[in-house]
């Protein structure tokens, strides 16, 4: 398994081996797939929309819905706006979406496609909408396709009416629908009116009725797309994927912003509530408090096997700080943190975290991949991975615990459903984390060691 | 009004003109069964296609295990086809194998600006010390073209410098109309650069290639195993667990068998210009397409103790699996399914449908032609468009050193004209009256055609098994077979019959609908009145 | 690993080994804690009650407080009457609960204390209760306990005041505060109102707060239970657990009851909100639709990893029972299933749903022990385990995947705020299943066969 | 008021009478630090107490792994002694292993009622059918006594038809007043039963008893370690991964080392008297208490050579875990604990914190006498009562065959009076002024004295862990190490001072209280008003 890799430090600059990362258009069709009654749209080969579709299909196990230009060889080079017209036309037609969301893809993004003039140039119906960011697969990574496209919406169709509308904008960043119907839940309880931009909650994990709907209950309407401009505050979870659209309501509709850290652990979703709370100036609720007393009792009740285990964390640059800081929380040593997505910011967040927390000799990249995890695995080893599917030809190399949280997870069912995110997300997390110590435990020891209490 | 035009009815009159000639009401139309196939799939159309680089890197060069394959690009696409396909392949004593890996030159912003061959040269440079591979191809992604990056000459600089093979594919996903241009192109380079190049010694005048295998669930193994048990040996398998050393002995093989026309049949066809070895069309999916190709293959050799012997394998192999497809047909029988897959597999699975008692009444394939829908008798009146155009078609002479005949000419020609080998009659031979055969079937289709035929089972891909099933059919993945397999041969043939049934028998269908659905709420004399 | 036990048929009558179940003042004990401000009360030798709260600690985690009679040999040969005026003073004085639950242990059963009389004859605070509850150890199992704990706290305390209250009430059974979270979860969504006994929520998954509680916010008020009498209607989950309590609120107050399986898959939590929805006349609100629609989803999802799989599960009887039906809706096989616990009652509803899902070969036993368990695993292998803690040697020996489910689980963290029923517990258990599963595939797999989609 | 005056105070008159008997302000009272042990809980009381039946099966028993312990009663209380303890045994060649399994007669209703003793029979018959035992115990729980089972009888009968050995022991849980009857039980037994009788053969004359080690989480693993690697002969470890073979040959060392004085005690004194080989307390656990225990051993062998070993081993383990204890203690120094576990714990854990930099501020006994307490020379002043009357004790004399002095008498004098060998001075001399002593303290007096007094742990069992921790202190279990161990010897101090100082640097303590607490709910300037 994996034989070709070697401990030994080796400076890449070109060659690019297991990466811990996918381009931009993917995430833009995710963030689309949030929004009701949209149809997301790929401007390029029709092999990109293809491979999305797949990919989010393998990792939620529900349909992904999303058209294609359908570029050939000629397009290529006139231009891709006929394409888009065309595609346009059909779209509304066959598909009738409230919305249509473009994306560009390296092709259209290369050849220079206008997509504004495109857009323009197309006779959108009476009460419809077309919409389209730029991602270019050769900046950034899927978490910036997702940032943009959030951002485009807004862009787009947010207005600012001069009447606040008391709400609050959740922007939940690359999270699962377990996760958003978490944060969602957290801010009812704590009496917060909101709109969640993208929510992906009713489409992605949506229930078996037998009738297929091309757009399931789920998703941000257009019209509160709208009236976002109207909104009191933007909570954006995640520098990476929502920083760029609490920006972009902000410029456009003066809405402020709180850019908070995906809660993720009970620090984070201390910050997450304190600001539900600020905002809707009202107690915590019990329920809430309680729930995260569950949580430290837990954390307190566990850690003789979670304290100083080492542990390597790689996936999206928002997830993967948010499960170091949790692990910091258990007292484990997130002795490896890489991100496939490019950006200084993630680097000095895990090394504030790692400050914080007081732990040395940890790594943080991001830009990395996951051969180079697993040199530094080989250098020097772990009690644990976390991260995505990708990561289990590392686990059985190594033979180290692997459990799967982030994206993707292609090859287990479920998790799509089950938050991280919230003190109930922070119990299944650490459920899962203490299970594999455990169990690796339990696979490990002499039979004369073999407890039955624990 | 027929089913079919149910369907299109509901399409504006550019598209409905457009798609009717996709779809076929078979032996019940004026057409002759003439189908429209291998052209472009409208813009917005939601399609289940993908593009050249996936038939290309993805399909046809992915399985070889030894060549460490950069794709040459941003990084999407080779992220999308790392571990996913399911070509299997086994570690060997002296073959690398980097199936496990994806490399890329991930292309940044600069590259696309100013160019990426120096990148590309960097990143093989660096496969080259991290790796030592003795084999580097390099695949190119969309910008790659437009951008004009040299990838060929940056191949050759490579052989040179480091003493490897080195072969580029200009596979950019812009490129034809579907897989198929990925196909072809994958297929020109191999015949170029690496077949004929081999010396290894062959032991059995029964010598084959098996051609259009990606032992995807280990089909090829399945096959191999049958073949080898008959006393064949297996030159090189086009690309399931294949190493270049295997496919640079093709031409020694004294047959090629065919199993994925569509994705390799360039190779088949050049194979025997050059190197006069025939090619025979075979179906190593349902027990009686085994058993009828196991005997068109003897036929072909023409040996009495093989004939024998493949007789012998035939009634063992069945008695092993008897019970249990008897069984499996047991609970299958009388089923119906679709079938929208590849370029092969939506006909080959009608004949294992069949060996279960299970009818086929839709099937259409993802980026077949018309030669694969109405057999190569048409390939004559196809006419190339802008898009086929585009792609090269290379063609070959007789190597004269290596030039051999298992048969004489005439016995060939005889078993030419029998339609036994250089042929493939298609798929719409074997399709019944009123069944449908819908190209490209597409998103908007797929729900019509289900709601409207009501199939038990619906074949298909990932990107709309969910949509079958959210609608309450069982939908099993043809590419990926959903993990499970081998599906082919006689063993497959149960495994597939165990997959089929277990998926229409699993309880959780009967809990669909809620049983509140049924029940008024205000039933009942209990509770807090 | 339990060399010594073979798989031929022996037929034992006396030696019980490796037993699935335990006695019936844990159960008791248990019950009680779920009453708020109550003082659980051992009546017999200290080390009974020094087990059983050692024993409920190991699976919560958390205190469970209880009182002894601390019987010396003296008490054993004269009785234990001022043996349990001297605690009930004292346990008045000292920890000031609201009620006193005492139950008997097979030392005080034996010498036949009469707790009638010793109760009679104390002097109980004002405003301050006290009830007992026969337990003899000799008879049934926890779970009988448990059972005739709740029975008796109704014969003693509620009364029927002829006006109606418009509650139901929830007898959860011997299930995880987690559970019985779940059970309210769902009555609230239906606009059941209700009560629920007993209530150990709040009590054995409290949170951390800085400050121990000998009563923590949880639990089912004595007053509540005097309510009882007036309630509508008892939803009882679980034969062994809950059926006596039911009954003895029908005999006493007149309130009719449905016995209704613990809600464990889909059928079972079907069951149960239809009979929420009968009483409540309201609407099955879409947030449930959805959850239930989540899970067949779900289902049908996973059927290719569990359908056809083998599984063996032990523990309680009502539990069993619950988790032996989800396997079949998720196509498994139960093969063998098993409690300690006695009662034809549990055979005959194993059997029923097998015939119910046309499953051979199936076995299933009442008052069984691990030991012959072992030996039917041996004699024809399984692909799963499914039970409490004690099942992992017999999982190690045979090297089969175990999962953890039902009581006792003492050799892991958090399960006990996890739900097993409702459509949420049905993804927890689903989740557990098919990750047990589909890890022991990666693990067996060749190299080769190593999938990275499944 | 005292800290346990404020204690006491909160207790009705009758139960503060009592219970101050079982408080000492160490070398801060009118009673010469006389403490009262060893007597009834008080009824109600939330005792941490366990039963006759958990001193004898649980903690003296259970440890031997080849005796088949058949515990005859209803279900529980052989299920709860099931692998629960941590007393570890290896599996070895030739020797049985039950320690595994659970083996119970589950007494039913008629079994009661008409008595026990058959049911027993057959289990026994059952046992030997299907384990084929050397040796069988049966342990009586509540309701035997009762009924009048002589399990004695069915014992005697059992050895006689199946030629094994099988001891009875009638530890029914109400007898005594705590864990420490069943010690006694146990201990008479095997001393009637078993030590004598072995015949291997000792090779040192360094040969010794480790008396009192049960090997929870390993300790006497680590002991033997030690001693074996000085060059000792470890002859018997009384029970910690014993058979009954080791046990038989007890009386074969020329020392015992006695570590947990409470539960062993009584054989310790009886193999002297017998076979003349003297006991020793030692403690090994705590860097300091090791050493001090291995001089001391050294002392009574009176060998240079051993003596030199003693010393070269010593400074080698020190040398290795110098750092390790560096480091924690740089961590821990200054915290303090309370400690309430056991018989001898209580006691030992003093030094091994000690070595940490940890001071014990209160200390107690679950099931302790008075020595323990305050040292062996207040046994001729401690009167039996009723509970303790109830309690056999046994005599025995010397064995004219095996009775055998490694010194001559005199000098077995001089260290007598030396208190070297034959003494256990008790907890008190150990603990510094104005520290406390509490026997038996149970569930109020936790609450009160964790509220008043702070400590940063609290060392105690499973039953109060939660309740510190839930007020917000690090609480380690003592029995069961917390699944953790060995905590004896040199690495054992190393994995305790670990252990305590991962709970105590936890991160989670610092999120008990919710920020939000902290913080006025109506304060900052956003939001929806």
């Amino acid at each position: 398994m994996l034989d070709y890799t070697k401990k030994e430090k080796y400076d890449r600059t070109a060659l690019r081996v297991n990466p811990a990362k996918t381009c931009q258009p993917v995430g833009a069709m995710y963030a689309a797939l949030g929004v009701h009654e949209c149809m997301p749209h790929s401007h390029g080969s029709q092999g990109c929309c293809a491979f999305h579709r797949m990919f989010l299909t393998r990792h939620f196990k529900d349909p992904a819905m999303a058209s294609t230009s359908s570029f050939t060889e000629g397009a290529s080079v006139f231009g891709g706006g006929s394409n888009l017209k065309t595609a346009a036309k059909n779209i509304f037609d066959i598909y009738n979406p409230k919305i249509i969301a473009v994306h560009t893809t390296c092709l259209s993004e290369t050849i220079g496609d206008d997509l504004n003039a495109f857009i323009q140039d197309i006779d959108i119906p009476e009460g419809k909408y077309m919409v389209h960011t730029n991602t270019p697969s050769y900046k950034g990574s899927h978490i910036t396709g997702f940032s943009n496209m959030v951002a485009s919406f807004i862009s787009y169709l947010s207005v600012s009416s001069g009447n606040k509308n008391g709400k609050a904008v959740l922007m939940p960043g690359f999270v699962n629908p377990g996760d958003m119907r978490e944060l969602k839940r957290l801010a009812t309880a704590l009496g917060v009116s909101y709109t969640m931009l993208p929510d992906t909650s009713g489409v992605l994990d949506s229930p078996m009725t037998g009738k297929f709907e091309m757009y399931p209950k789920g998703g941000t309407t257009v019209e509160e797309i709208i009236a976002l401009g109207n909104s009191e505050l933007t909570l954006a979870f995640g520098k990476f994927a929502s920083e760029a659209g609490a920006e972009t309501l902000k410029k456009k509709c003066g809405v402020p912003y709180n850019l908070l850290p995906i809660p993720i652990g009970i620090s984070r979703t201390d910050e997450y509530i304190i600001a539900l709370q600020a905002f809707s100036k009202t107690e915590v609720p019990y329920d809430i408090e309680e729930e995260r007393g569950q949580l430290v009792d837990i954390l307190i009740d566990i850690h003789p096997y979670t304290y100083n285990k080492k542990v390597a964390i790689f996936g999206d640059p928002d997830t993967v700080l948010g499960i170091t800081e949790f692990v910091l929380e258990m007292g484990m040593i997130p002795k490896y943190v890489l991100t496939g997505t490019p950006g200084d910011a993630f680097v000095s967040a895990a090394e504030a975290l790692f400050t914080k927390f007081g732990v040395d000799g940890c790594i943080a990249k991001a830009g990395g991949d996951l051969y180079e995890l697993h040199q530094w695995i080989k250098e020097d080893g772990i009690d644990l991975i976390i991260g995505g599917t990708h990561g289990k030809h590392i686990a059985r190399a190594e033979d180290i615990p692997f459990i799967r949280a982030g994206f993707p997870i292609i090859d287990r069912y479920i998790h799509s459903y089950m938050p991280l995110v919230g003190y109930k997300g922070g119990m299944r997390l650490a459920e899962m984390i203490t299970n594999a110590l455990m169990d690796r435990q339990d696979r490990d020891a002499l039979e004369e060691d073999f407890e039955m209490v624990m | 009004m027929s089913v079919l035009e149910n369907v299109l009815d509901q399409y504006s009159s550019r598209v409905y003109k457009n798609r009717k000639e996709h779809m076929v009401d078979v032996n019940n139309n004026e057409n002759n069964n003439q189908i429209a196939a291998n052209v472009r799939t409208i813009p917005g159309i939601i399609t289940q296609r993908g593009c050249c680089y996936a038939g290309c890197k993805g399909v046809v060069l992915g399985p070889i295990k030894d060549a460490l394959q950069i794709v040459h690009g941003p990084i999407g696409c080779s992220y999308y086809a790392w571990g996913t396909r399911r070509h299997k392949g086994k570690t060997e004593e002296g073959v690398d194998n980097y199936l496990q890996y994806s490399f890329s030159t991930d292309m940044q912003e600069p590259d696309i600006v100013f160019g990426g061959e120096k990148k590309l040269k960097k990143a093989i440079a660096e496969a080259v010390d991290l790796f030592h591979p003795s084999t580097i191809f390099i695949c190119s992604t969309c910008p790659v073209g437009l951008i004009g990056d040299d990838i060929h000459a940056v191949a050759k600089a490579a052989e040179k410098e480091y003493g490897i093979k080195c072969i580029a594919y200009s596979c950019e996903g812009y490129k034809g109309v579907s897989q198929s241009a990925g196909h072809h192109i994958a297929n020109n380079q191999i015949m170029r650069y690496v077949i004929g190049e081999g010396d290894r010694e062959i032991k059995s005048k029964f010598a084959v290639n098996i051609l259009g295998e990606y032992n995807i669930g280990g089909d090829g193994w399945e096959t191999e195993r049958i073949l080898k048990r008959i006393g064949y040996e297996v030159v090189s398998t086009f690309t399931g667990d294949s190493s270049i050393e295997d496919l640079k002995n093709a031409h020694k093989a004294n047959l090629s068998l065919v199993q994925c026309h569509r994705s390799i049949n360039y190779i088949a066809e050049m194979i025997e210009e050059r190197y006069g070895i025939p090619w025979m069309k075979v179906n190593f999916i349902g027990v009686q397409g085994t058993i009828e190709t196991l005997r068109n293959i003897a036929k072909y050799f023409n040996d009495e103790e093989l004939t024998a012997k493949t007789e012998v394998v035939i009634a063992d192999e069945i008695g092993l699996i008897a019970d249990d497809m008897a069984y499996y047909k047991s609970k299958l029988k009388g089923k119906t399914a679709a079938i929208y897959v590849g370029g092969s597999r939506a006909h080959h699975y009608q004949f294992l449908l069949h060996d279960l008692g299970v009818s086929t009444i839709l099937a259409g394939y993802e980026f077949g032609h018309r030669d694969e829908y109405e057999g190569r008798e048409v390939l004559p009146f196809i006419k190339p468009d802008a898009d086929s155009k585009n792609i090269e078609s290379i063609t070959v002479e007789p190597d004269k050193e290596k030039y051999h005949l298992y048969l004489p000419e005439e016995e060939i020609n005889k078993l030419k004209e029998e339609k036994l080998i250089d042929y493939y009659g298609g798929m719409i031979k074997d399709m019944a009256n009123g069944t449908y055969m819908v190209d490209d079937l597409n998103h908007f289709e797929t729900e019509e055609f289900l709601k409207r035929l009501k199939p038990d089972i619906f074949f298909s891909g990932i990107k709309d098994k969910f949509v079958a099933q959210k609608s309450g059919i069982l939908s099993r993945q043809l590419h990926s077979y959903d993990y499970s397999g081998p599906y082919s041969g006689f063993r497959g043939a149960v495994n597939f019959a165990r997959d089929v049934t277990m998926g229409i028998y699993t309880p959780a269908w009967s809990f669909v609908k809620a049983p509140w659905k049924n029940t008024p709420v205000l039933e009942g004399t209990l509770g807090g009145e």
